[in-house]
């Protein structure tokens, strides 16, 4: 029976894969192992029938949706890794029990139940063609909520943009624009531009303001903050006259 | 329902009276005290006029009853406010409306200097009126609403200075002893409804025919307990003797002539229950036998000219109670040492009052001495109630207390040997303790300042107290000559039933009688009046003056035995509401509140645990699901 | 093969991914197991729908794929967004609100 | 296969849905073609106009009711009317409150104290975006009690749900909270979907049909296996539960109330317990009615559980928003046992206590927008002393909606539990009659005790002032507190027409 | 002629009325408090006369469909019993209007705000005598709640909010557990031909035993927190304490009235075998509330806190004689409340004045009150002695006939009640003593003596005490028939007397 073979191999495979998604540190390996997992699940699709699913799985979900993750992972920080030990206490112990009541209770739930009738198959329904069959039903008998998730879809699209774009009231001045605005503030003085930090002077770290030509330091050549947090160094040891010109001959 | 023959007016004279001053205030001061006087005047007047009318009717015929109107009707439970005359009361009516008169009279000038007078004769004549109530009503129920009011006024007198703390404890001691004894009068109606369904006079009386012993034997015992409580009896007397803190018009008229007496007629008016009842009228007697006694004993050590003429009246009054339990005879003997008693003593409390008036307010008699030549008038008064309340012949007492020593030595067997001479030691006792008073206010030498000598009371004290003595002198000899007062009273106490075997002849018992008083005297004599007596309290005396002085530790016993244990239980209860019933409501309150605190913090604000708490909640529904389908 | 193996799986998947939401801090992380449970869910369907012969299961998978995806978006927005504020996508780090 | 079907969706029926549609589709035009200036007249205008029309719509469909509609994935019936038209009228004074101040970012994208969001919030915006957002929501909630497959439950839930998620973090101030709140309600959103779409493939799996008719009739015929159908309803009962706030799937509730905007939060706290308890009941009542002895003993003890709980923590809240969630949550416990009940008196009690609750909750919210001090909003309790004393008319409505929310009597939460309490003991759910009632005591205390705090305790140094109300949220809270009041003392034209028009189809 | 709903009309319409006065006339507004009061008691009065006094049957009834689809109506009428409830509340109002007339200027709110409460409160409290309808009852029984509420937390003094609190949950709580009881009977009259509040028709209920008992308590501990009833009782004098004197009044006098009127009208008509169970333990009950009552009040040191303790000993009374369910004691117990509520107006009134002039509620502060203010304080004595039930004043007729009433049915709870008298002469004369009596205290030399107003204010109460002491047919002619008919309702007879007839 190949599908048993399949089922026996892939099944352990992706569950271990479920499993590995908790344990390992890296949220792209989670992602990853997520992935395989849908993968599997698309497999498994097509083997009970539901080839157009299965196809649909892997496009959409393996392809789109895992992709937007792995996507927002690297925005997030690619690197970025779990810590797993428990922070909340008393959390762990919990999971863990919780994980073992809730597959057992639920695996030994499916061992007691029998559907109570025959597996039908879906040879009949797929009679004329799975694809087909599924149009049948979405465009006639589930037409509405077929609808009605376009408004999902849009609702998605709009949470989007509000939450991530944000249109600029003012459009960002270009270089020409902060040009003109300079030349047409009236005073020419800084038309063309103030002077970055240690020009002329014989340092030009940021908090050394630029001298001027009567060797006066000028503080509008240094960052605002800086100048009112009083870190702007006194730039007169700096000037260049004051230099020792006397060249120390040095090995 | 129309007041067709006046009987309402005797108490609607003095209650008018009395609320006619209390609303008028201090507008009435200047009149307020002859108005009083005038409404008990008058009062007393249309009860001459009864007894006038009376008279000249059958012996049969001499009741006379008048329904105002219907009091209280709740299904078979009917009283009218009715009245009822007959001969018993009578002689209350004219006793308490004379004697009460006469006080009003006396207190006119008694008062003269007391800015709230009017205040006073208000009170009197409320007294008045309620104890006109109590004696005229025609039921259990009218009774006990006199028998309330009488207390009400007694409070309001005995702490009319109650200014004084200790005057308002005395005056709160008072109402309360008496409503201990008001609860027995409670019981007694109760039983009464119950068991006969009525609570009149005339119905209980048919009823009590055919009644169950237990039943009739139950009323009598709590009807007992009223008495004791209003009438200053064992268990109930220690409120007596505070009492005195009143002004002693007031003690002369309440706690003397008048209210305290009240008990007696209590169960003289219920001896159609007594009489049927052998056990509760063996108590009356032992109840009256201690108190006698009792009195006699307080009487013996009090330095306080009051407080021992309060213990005589408990001691008096014990001799008329216990006359009472001796049965059909000796209603009518108790009843005549009552109006006696009534003079006598009143005339002594006045006489009392007068040296009071006379020294400053003194009462102690140690500071007393020779009075007798500042003060002739009261000193002839007061020793002719003296010589009443002796026994010796010819006055009053003569005749009321012989006849009662003498029935109790009739009442037939030990029983009778035993009070026979219970009541004879009490006469000595009485003849002790009275001459000691007399020695020491009125003979002697003087213990006070002698350059400011007592002074003679004014007429109007001195007029009423000169009635009274004349009533002592001849009070008794009216009443027991052709054994008129039994005559008068026999229609009500069923048949002249007659006594026990004469174990010894009435003479010789007067005689004893004699002798031992004057043993007495003269013992008295002999401690007081040979040498000078100490102008304070010798404190080397036996232990058994000392109790007698404590007023044989009636106060203590209370104190030990109900107040303590009752304060405990107050403060208990008050801790016990506190700490367990609020307690226990607030301990719901906080229980919530905490519960809400530690259900809070369920909320850690990690999204994890709230996911965790949903997988809980899943397992839990899973596993139910899990159990019932097994 | 008996379907009922597949259900098995499927619970299998959903208890995995219920912890994982449990367990993981990192949101995106946490998001992916909701995912996973989501894809469970739908392995359910599609078996059931195997068992029972009609196609409506898989018709809920359908819709549950995209459904998907539009929550996809909009978590991932919410968690871009919070991650610009925070610096910072775990979970445990916005528990500001509490109690 | 047979031929193609070609579908009949009955849009008459659907109308009230379809215009809700439009207007937020019309709203997402606006916002892509309208200049900043106009669009949040426009989108005030364009969302109270549809809603009122929605509403329009409902009322003119009343009569032909009872029918499904759009090839059976919704019944057009009375509760289904009833619900839509409480969610409408909710969400129009909602609406109000959403259009009224500046509650909501100016520029959700930016970061929180960024320049960026300075520059904006000086331009005097916010984001309008938020009015289609709404209209998308109420028209997922009109559909959620209407569904009659699982499919169409489904994706109503994700409707009406995720415009929520995104809301609830938009608020303008305190925008970590809001965006913490966000992320929450979405995980946790997400998570109960989850289970409640396992739930739904076990209930296929048991019926073999995806309608609710189909499994009603596997659960009528006892067709099919047990086990299937009761992983089924509890799973399926874990994302409703979630929905309505019941313990222990309650623990979104206080964050995200606290969190969301409050024009937000009075909106989902009203609307969305409408329509969640709108689709329990359908779904209860009708699919899995016969067999109420599956679940009846687990929503009973959910519920007892739930009112004792949120009463109990209630108390000890110090923000008024979260003691209002707490609140809820006990609501939540109350509406269950109208659940419980499962007759027609439990039905019609439920859609009266959801209107009034709604209403009242709805008015709640907007008194708490209303009190400020410089930085916002001011939800904590401690400075809401002596309000009776400064705005005597804010403090009254307030208290006649805690009083209503206690249960008090001429109030409409008094009629309200009256008559979901009766209905419920006259299915013989006694303990829960009594666990309820003990629970009001228990929330009586927390009610009083902000009452005590407006009017009899003395205002604290640093003063909250309340903003001068505008007309919208005037409106808001007057036409809260008339319809509290009224349904108090005149109960009767609500409860018959309730009565009257209150059947489900089956 | 609807009289219950005019008398319930004008306290509502004047409360309208004061609504639009300005908020700086607050002369007028009391005076307008005291019009509309006076007018709705002289209505009342003429109601009264009215009355056919040997008629059993409910009286002035009307009944309105209220809510139709629970069988809710608006129904009400009066029978001897509510009759002289709703005129004790009528004749009490005015007086509270006139004594307090001061009262509501401490308050947190405005005097306007303050007679508007008081005459909500006179609406709600005739509502809750008149209603016949178990619904519209619970209304006014709950609703009544608020305006104490705020009267209490609003204008009292001390810890008033904390006692306000305090009232109000208690009796929520009270009126929950009713309400289920309430929802219960609903339930069991919808099964039992449809659904309907009115008392003659629940009465008429089948109920098993165990559902009557459970039932009857959740009304009976509602009534017993309102009464109040020992071990309930302990919201009562903190809010007595802390409440204005005449919302006091109001309190004790009218409101607390309403859990024993509940008792005979709800508790007794609805569940009469329920009602026959549980009287041993109620009886027990009362007298332990007697006694306890009245040892609080001995050890209070506190005169409102004492007046409040007297109450819960004299409400002992009234449960004893409900439930001893003899005529005599059920008359007694209707007497008893009209009583209580004048004795209770005197002394309290006058402990509010007392109160007010010296600044101080603990007893110890007075002291001899006699001497500088008489009028005041004989007016207190005179409240006092009603209070501890001396014979000639209206509080002995109704004590008495409880006490004689219980006894031919209950001797041994009779017994121990009548101790009571006792504790109660105690309780009473102790704070007489120390207030009045003795020498004056410094601090209260300079008291003022009452005015012309207050005379005027608590003239008319010691009338009604006085002249009900000694003629107390008129009100024992209306409660009677009316007694009567409840005892032999529930199947009893008063015990014949047990040795020979009349």
């Amino acid at each position: 029976m190949p599908e048993s073979v399949l089922f026996w191999i892939m099944g352990p495979l992706a569950v271990v894969a479920a499993l590995g998604m908790l344990l390992v540190k890296k949220a792209v390996h989670s992602a990853l192992l997520l992935a395989w997992v849908m993968i599997t699940l698309a497999f498994f699709y097509i083997a009970q029938g539901a080839l157009f699913l299965g196809i649909v799985q892997i496009v959409v979900y393996t392809g789109a949706v895992m992709m937007l993750f792995l996507f927002i992972l690297m925005l997030v920080g690619v690197d970025a890794s779990d810590s797993l030990t428990e922070t909340i206490r008393g959390l762990r112990p919990i999971a863990i029990t919780a994980a073992i009541g809730f597959g057992g209770l639920m695996v030994s739930l499916i061992g007691r139940a029998s559907l109570g009738r025959e597996s039908v198959g879906l040879d009949q329904a797929n009679a004329a063609g799975n694809v087909e069959g599924l149009a049948y039903q979405l465009f006639s008998t589930y037409v509405f909520p077929f609808e009605v998730v376009s408004a999902l879809l849009i609702t998605a699209a709009m949470g989007a943009m509000v939450l991530a774009h944000h249109q600029r009231e003012v459009p960002r001045s270009t270089q020409r624009d902060l040009s003109e605005q300079r030349f047409r503030s009236g005073s020419l003085a800084t038309a063309a531009g103030l002077p970055g930090p240690g020009v002329f002077a014989r340092h030009n770290a940021v908090d050394v303001p630029a001298l001027l030509p009567d060797g006066t330091a000028a503080p509008a050549s240094i960052s605002e903050t800086l100048r009112t947090r009083g870190d702007m160094i006194d730039s007169s040891q700096f000037q260049l006259d004051q230099v020792n010109t006397e060249v120390k001959e040095e090995k | 329902m129309l007041v067709n023959n006046g009987l309402v007016y005797l108490i609607a004279l003095p209650l008018f009276g009395s609320a006619l001053l209390l609303l008028a205030g201090r507008r009435a001061d200047r009149w307020g005290h002859l108005f009083a006087t005038a409404m008990s005047a008058m009062s007393f007047v249309l009860g001459a006029v009864q007894f006038y009318e009376m008279l000249g009717r059958d012996a049969e015929n001499r009741a006379v009853t008048q329904k105002l109107f219907t009091w209280i009707s709740v299904g078979s439970f009917n009283v009218d406010a009715g009245l009822l005359l007959d001969q018993l009361s009578i002689c209350f009516v004219l006793l308490i409306t004379g004697v009460g008169t006469l006080i009003h009279i006396y207190s006119i000038a008694y008062m003269d200097h007391d800015k709230d007078r009017r205040r006073f004769f208000a009170y009197l004549n409320l007294f008045i009126a309620a104890m006109l109530l109590l004696v005229m009503g025609d039921s259990y129920l009218n009774l006990y609403v006199g028998w309330e009011g009488v207390g009400l006024a007694s409070y309001l007198l005995i702490g009319f200075w109650n200014q004084k703390p200790a005057y308002a404890t005395a005056s709160k001691k008072a109402f309360i002893a008496n409503r201990v004894g008001d609860m027995g009068l409670s019981f007694a109606i109760m039983i009464a409804f119950a068991t006969m369904g009525t609570v009149s006079f005339i119905g209980v009386k048919e009823a009590a025919e055919g009644s169950s012993q237990g039943a009739l034997t139950a009323i009598g015992l709590m009807l007992l307990l009223a008495a004791t409580g209003k009438s200053a009896q064992f268990p109930l007397q220690a409120w007596l003797g505070d009492a005195m803190a009143g002004p002693t018009p007031v003690s002369a008229l309440i706690h003397a002539a008048t209210m305290v007496t009240a008990g007696v007629y209590l169960i003289t008016r219920s001896n159609f229950i007594f009489d049927a009842a052998p056990t509760a009228q063996l108590l009356v007697v032992i109840v009256g036998a201690i108190t006698l006694l009792f009195g006699a004993i307080i009487g013996t050590a009090k330095d306080d000219i009051k407080k021992a003429l309060a213990a005589s009246t408990m001691s008096q009054i014990g001799y008329m109670v216990l006359a009472t339990g001796l049965g059909p005879v000796g209603y009518a003997f108790a009843i005549m040492h009552l109006l006696t008693h009534g003079f006598f003593k009143a005339g002594m409390f006045l006489g009392a009052g007068s040296v009071m008036h006379g020294t400053g307010d003194e009462v102690n008699m140690r500071k007393f001495g020779g009075i007798r030549h500042f003060m002739p008038v009261t000193f002839a008064t007061f020793g002719l109630g003296y010589l009443a309340i002796l026994g010796v012949p010819p006055f009053a007492g003569f005749y009321s207390k012989d006849k009662i020593i003498e029935t109790a030595f009739y009442s037939g067997g030990i029983k009778g040997i035993l009070i026979g001479s219970i009541a004879l030691f009490g006469a000595a006792l009485t003849a002790f303790y009275m001459t000691r008073v007399m020695i020491l206010t009125f003979a002697g030498t003087p213990r006070y300042d002698i350059n400011n000598p007592p002074h003679e009371s004014s007429f109007l004290m001195l007029l009423p107290m000169g009635i009274l003595a004349i009533g002592s002198v001849t009070s008794g000899f009216l009443l027991a000559r052709g054994e008129a007062l039994v005559h008068w009273l026999e229609p009500l106490f069923h048949a002249h039933e007659g006594h026990g075997p004469e174990i010894l002849p009435p003479v010789v018992i007067s005689l004893m009688a004699l002798t031992v008083v004057i043993i007495g005297a003269t013992f008295a004599w002999f401690k007081y009046g040979r040498g000078p007596v100490a102008d304070t309290a010798p404190t080397n005396v036996s232990i058994f003056t000392r109790i007698a002085r404590r007023d044989l530790l009636q106060d203590d016993f209370n104190e030990s035995v109900f107040m303590r244990p009752g304060q405990a239980l107050t403060r208990l209860i008050v801790k016990t509401d506190d700490v367990v019933v609020d307690g226990t409501v607030r301990g719901v309150a906080a229980a919530t509140l905490g519960s809400g605190a530690a259900l809070r913090t369920s909320q850690t604000g990690f999204v994890r645990s709230y996911a965790a708490l949903i997988v809980i909640g899943a397992i839990a529904l899973i596993a139910a699901i899990w159990a019932v389908t097994l | 093969m008996n379907p009922t193996n597949y259900l098995y799986v499927s619970a299998l998947l959903f208890t995995i991914g219920a912890i994982g939401v449990v367990v993981r801090r990192n949101a995106i992380v946490v998001f992916m197991c909701i995912e996973l449970m989501l894809n469970a869910a739908n392995l359910s369907f599609v078996t059931f729908a195997r068992m029972n012969g009609n196609l409506d299961g898989q018709v809920v998978a359908f819709f549950t794929m995209v459904v998907a995806a539009c929550e996809v978006v909009v978590g991932l927005a919410i968690i871009v967004t919070i991650y610009r504020s925070r610096r910072s996508a775990s979970v445990d780090d916005a528990s500001l609100l509490r109690r | 296969m047979s031929e193609f079907i070609s579908p009949t969706l009955s849009y008459s029926l659907l109308s009230p849905i379809l215009v809700v549609f439009a207007g937020a589709i019309i709203g997402v035009l606006i916002e892509a073609f309208a200049s900043k200036s106009i669009r949040p007249i426009a989108q005030v205008s364009v969302s109270i106009g549809t809603l009122v029309l929605a509403l329009v719509q409902v009322w003119r469909i009343r009569s032909s009711s009872s029918t499904t509609a759009a090839m059976g994935s919704v019944i057009i019936d009375g509760p289904g009317l009833l619900l839509q038209g409480s969610i409408l009228i909710i969400s129009i004074i909602a609406v109000f409150l959403i259009a009224d101040t500046e509650n909501f970012a100016a520029a959700p994208a930016a970061i929180p104290g960024s320049s960026e969001e300075r520059e904006s919030i000086a331009r005097g915006q916010q984001v309008s975006e938020v009015f289609p957002l709404t209209l998308f929501a109420v028209a997922g909630m009109l559909i959620f009690p209407v569904a009659s497959d699982l499919i169409t439950l489904f994706v109503a839930l994700e409707v009406l749900s995720l415009p929520l998620y995104l809301m609830a973090g938009l608020s303008r101030r305190r925008r970590l909270l809001s965006q913490e709140s966000a992320l929450k309600y979405f995980l946790l959103g997400a998570f109960s979907s989850a289970f409640f779409l396992f739930g739904a493939a076990y209930l296929y799996g048991y019926s073999g049909s995806i309608s609710f008719a189909g499994i009603r009739d596997a659960v009528v015929g006892g067709t099919g296996n047990d086990v299937f159908l009761l992983i089924g309803i509890a799973f399926l009962s874990i994302g409703l539960l979630f929905k309505v706030g019941a313990v222990p799937f309650h623990a979104w509730t206080p964050d995200v109330y606290q969190g969301a905007p409050t024009p937000v939060t009075a909106f989902m706290a009203a609307a969305t317990k409408v329509a969640a308890f709108g689709a329990m009941l359908r779904i209860y009542y009708s699919v899995f009615a016969n067999a109420e002895w599956s679940w009846r003993p687990l929503i009973t003890g959910i519920a007892i559980i739930t009112m004792v709980f949120g009463s109990l923590v209630a108390i000890s809240q110090r923000d008024v928003k979260r003691m209002l969630a707490y609140s809820s949550i006990a609501h939540a416990g109350f509406l269950l046992t109208g659940v419980i009940a499962l007759n027609k008196a439990g039905l019609d009690a439920s859609i009266y206590y959801l209107f009034a609750y709604g209403i009242a909750s709805v008015g709640a919210f907007a008194v708490v927008t209303l009190v400020r001090d410089s930085a916002g909003e001011v939800t904590d309790l401690n400075r809401w002393a002596g309000l009776g004393k400064r705005s005597p008319w804010v403090a009254t409505s307030f208290a006649t909606f805690l009083l209503a929310f206690a249960g008090i009597p001429l109030t409409s939460g008094f009629i309200g539990k009256f008559s979901i309490f009766s209905a419920a003991y006259e299915s013989g759910a006694t303990a829960v009659v009594i666990a309820g009632v003990l629970s009001s005591a228990i929330a009586a205390f927390f009610y009083i005790r902000v009452i005590v705090l407006m009017f009899f305790s003395d205002p604290l140094e640093d003063a909250t002032s309340v903003l001068i109300p505008s007309i919208l949220t005037r409106i808001t809270v007057l036409f809260s507190v008339v319809v509290t009041i009224f349904l108090g003392v005149f109960p009767s034209p609500l409860l018959d027409f309730i009565s009257n028009i209150a059947i489900f189809i089956r | 002629m609807n009289y219950l709903t005019l008398i319930m009309a004008i306290p509502l319409l004047g409360a309208a009325l004061i609504a639009t006065l300005p908020q700086s006339k607050s002369l007028l507004a009391k005076q307008f408090a005291l019009g509309t009061t006076l007018i709705a008691a002289v209505a009342t009065i003429f109601m009264t006369t009215k009355f056919e006094r040997s008629n059993t049957a409910l009286q002035f009834v009307e009944s309105y469909d209220w809510i139709k689809a629970f069988g809710i109506k608006y129904a009400v009428g009066v029978d001897g019993i509510a009759l002289v409830l709703i005129l004790m509340t009528a004749l009490l109002t005015p007086i509270v209007v006139l004594a307090g007339w001061n009262e509501s200027e401490g308050g947190r709110w405005s005097t306007k705000t303050f007679y508007i409460l008081i005459l909500v409160l006179q609406t709600m409290s005739f509502g809750v005598f008149a209603a016949t309808d178990v619904f519209l009852f619970y209304v006014f029984f709950e609703a009544m709640l608020v305006p104490v509420y705020f009267l209490i937390g609003g204008y009292g003094s001390g810890e008033r909010s904390a006692a306000a609190v305090k009232f109000l949950l208690y009796s929520l709580f009270g009126g929950l557990l009713m309400l289920a009881s309430i929802i219960a009977l609903y339930v069991l009259s919808g099964e039992q031909g449809g659904h309907t509040f009115d008392i003659e028709a629940l009465s008429q209920l089948e109920m098993s035993s165990t559902t009557q008992n459970l039932l009857f308590l959740g009304f009976f501990i509602a009534f017993a927190i309102k009464a109040p009833l020992f071990p309930f009782h302990t919201w009562l004098p903190d809010a007595a304490k802390s409440a204005t004197p005449g919302t006091s009044v109001l309190l004790l006098g009218v409101l607390d009235k309403v859990g024993t009127f509940g008792m005979i009208r709800y508790c007794l008509s609805i569940f009469p075998e329920a009602s026959k169970t549980f009287t041993p333990l109620i009886i027990t009950l009362s007298v332990i509330s007697i006694l306890y009552g009245a040892f609080l009040a001995i050890g209070a040191k506190d005169i409102k806190r004492l007046i409040a303790y007297t109450s819960i000993s004299h409400f002992g009374f009234i449960t004893l004689g409900i439930f001893a369910m003899t005529t005599q004691a059920q008359s007694g117990a209707t007497l008893y409340m009209f009583n209580h509520g004048f004795s209770t107006a005197a002394l309290f009134l006058v402990a509010g004045w007392m109160i007010s002039r010296r600044g101080s509620s603990t007893i110890a502060d007075f002291g001899g009150l006699q001497r500088v203010t008489p009028v005041m304080a004989w007016s207190f004595f005179i409240a006092g002695m009603s209070s501890l039930a001396l014979p000639g004043l209206s509080s002995f007729v109704s004590e008495f006939l409880v006490l004689v009433g219980t006894f031919t049915r209950y001797p041994v709870a009779a017994v121990i009640a009548t101790f009571g008298i006792v504790l109660a002469a105690l309780y009473i004369l102790i704070p007489v003593q120390r207030a009045l009596h003795g020498p004056t205290e410094p601090g209260n030399e300079n008291l003022k003596d009452l005015n012309l107003r207050e005379k005027i204010a608590i003239a008319p109460v010691i009338a009604v005490i006085v002249v009900l002491g000694f003629y107390p047919s008129p009100a024992l002619n209306i409660i009677n028939p009316a007694a009567a008919q409840v005892v032999s309702q529930m199947g009893f007879t008063d015990p014949l007397p047990t040795h020979g007839g009349k």
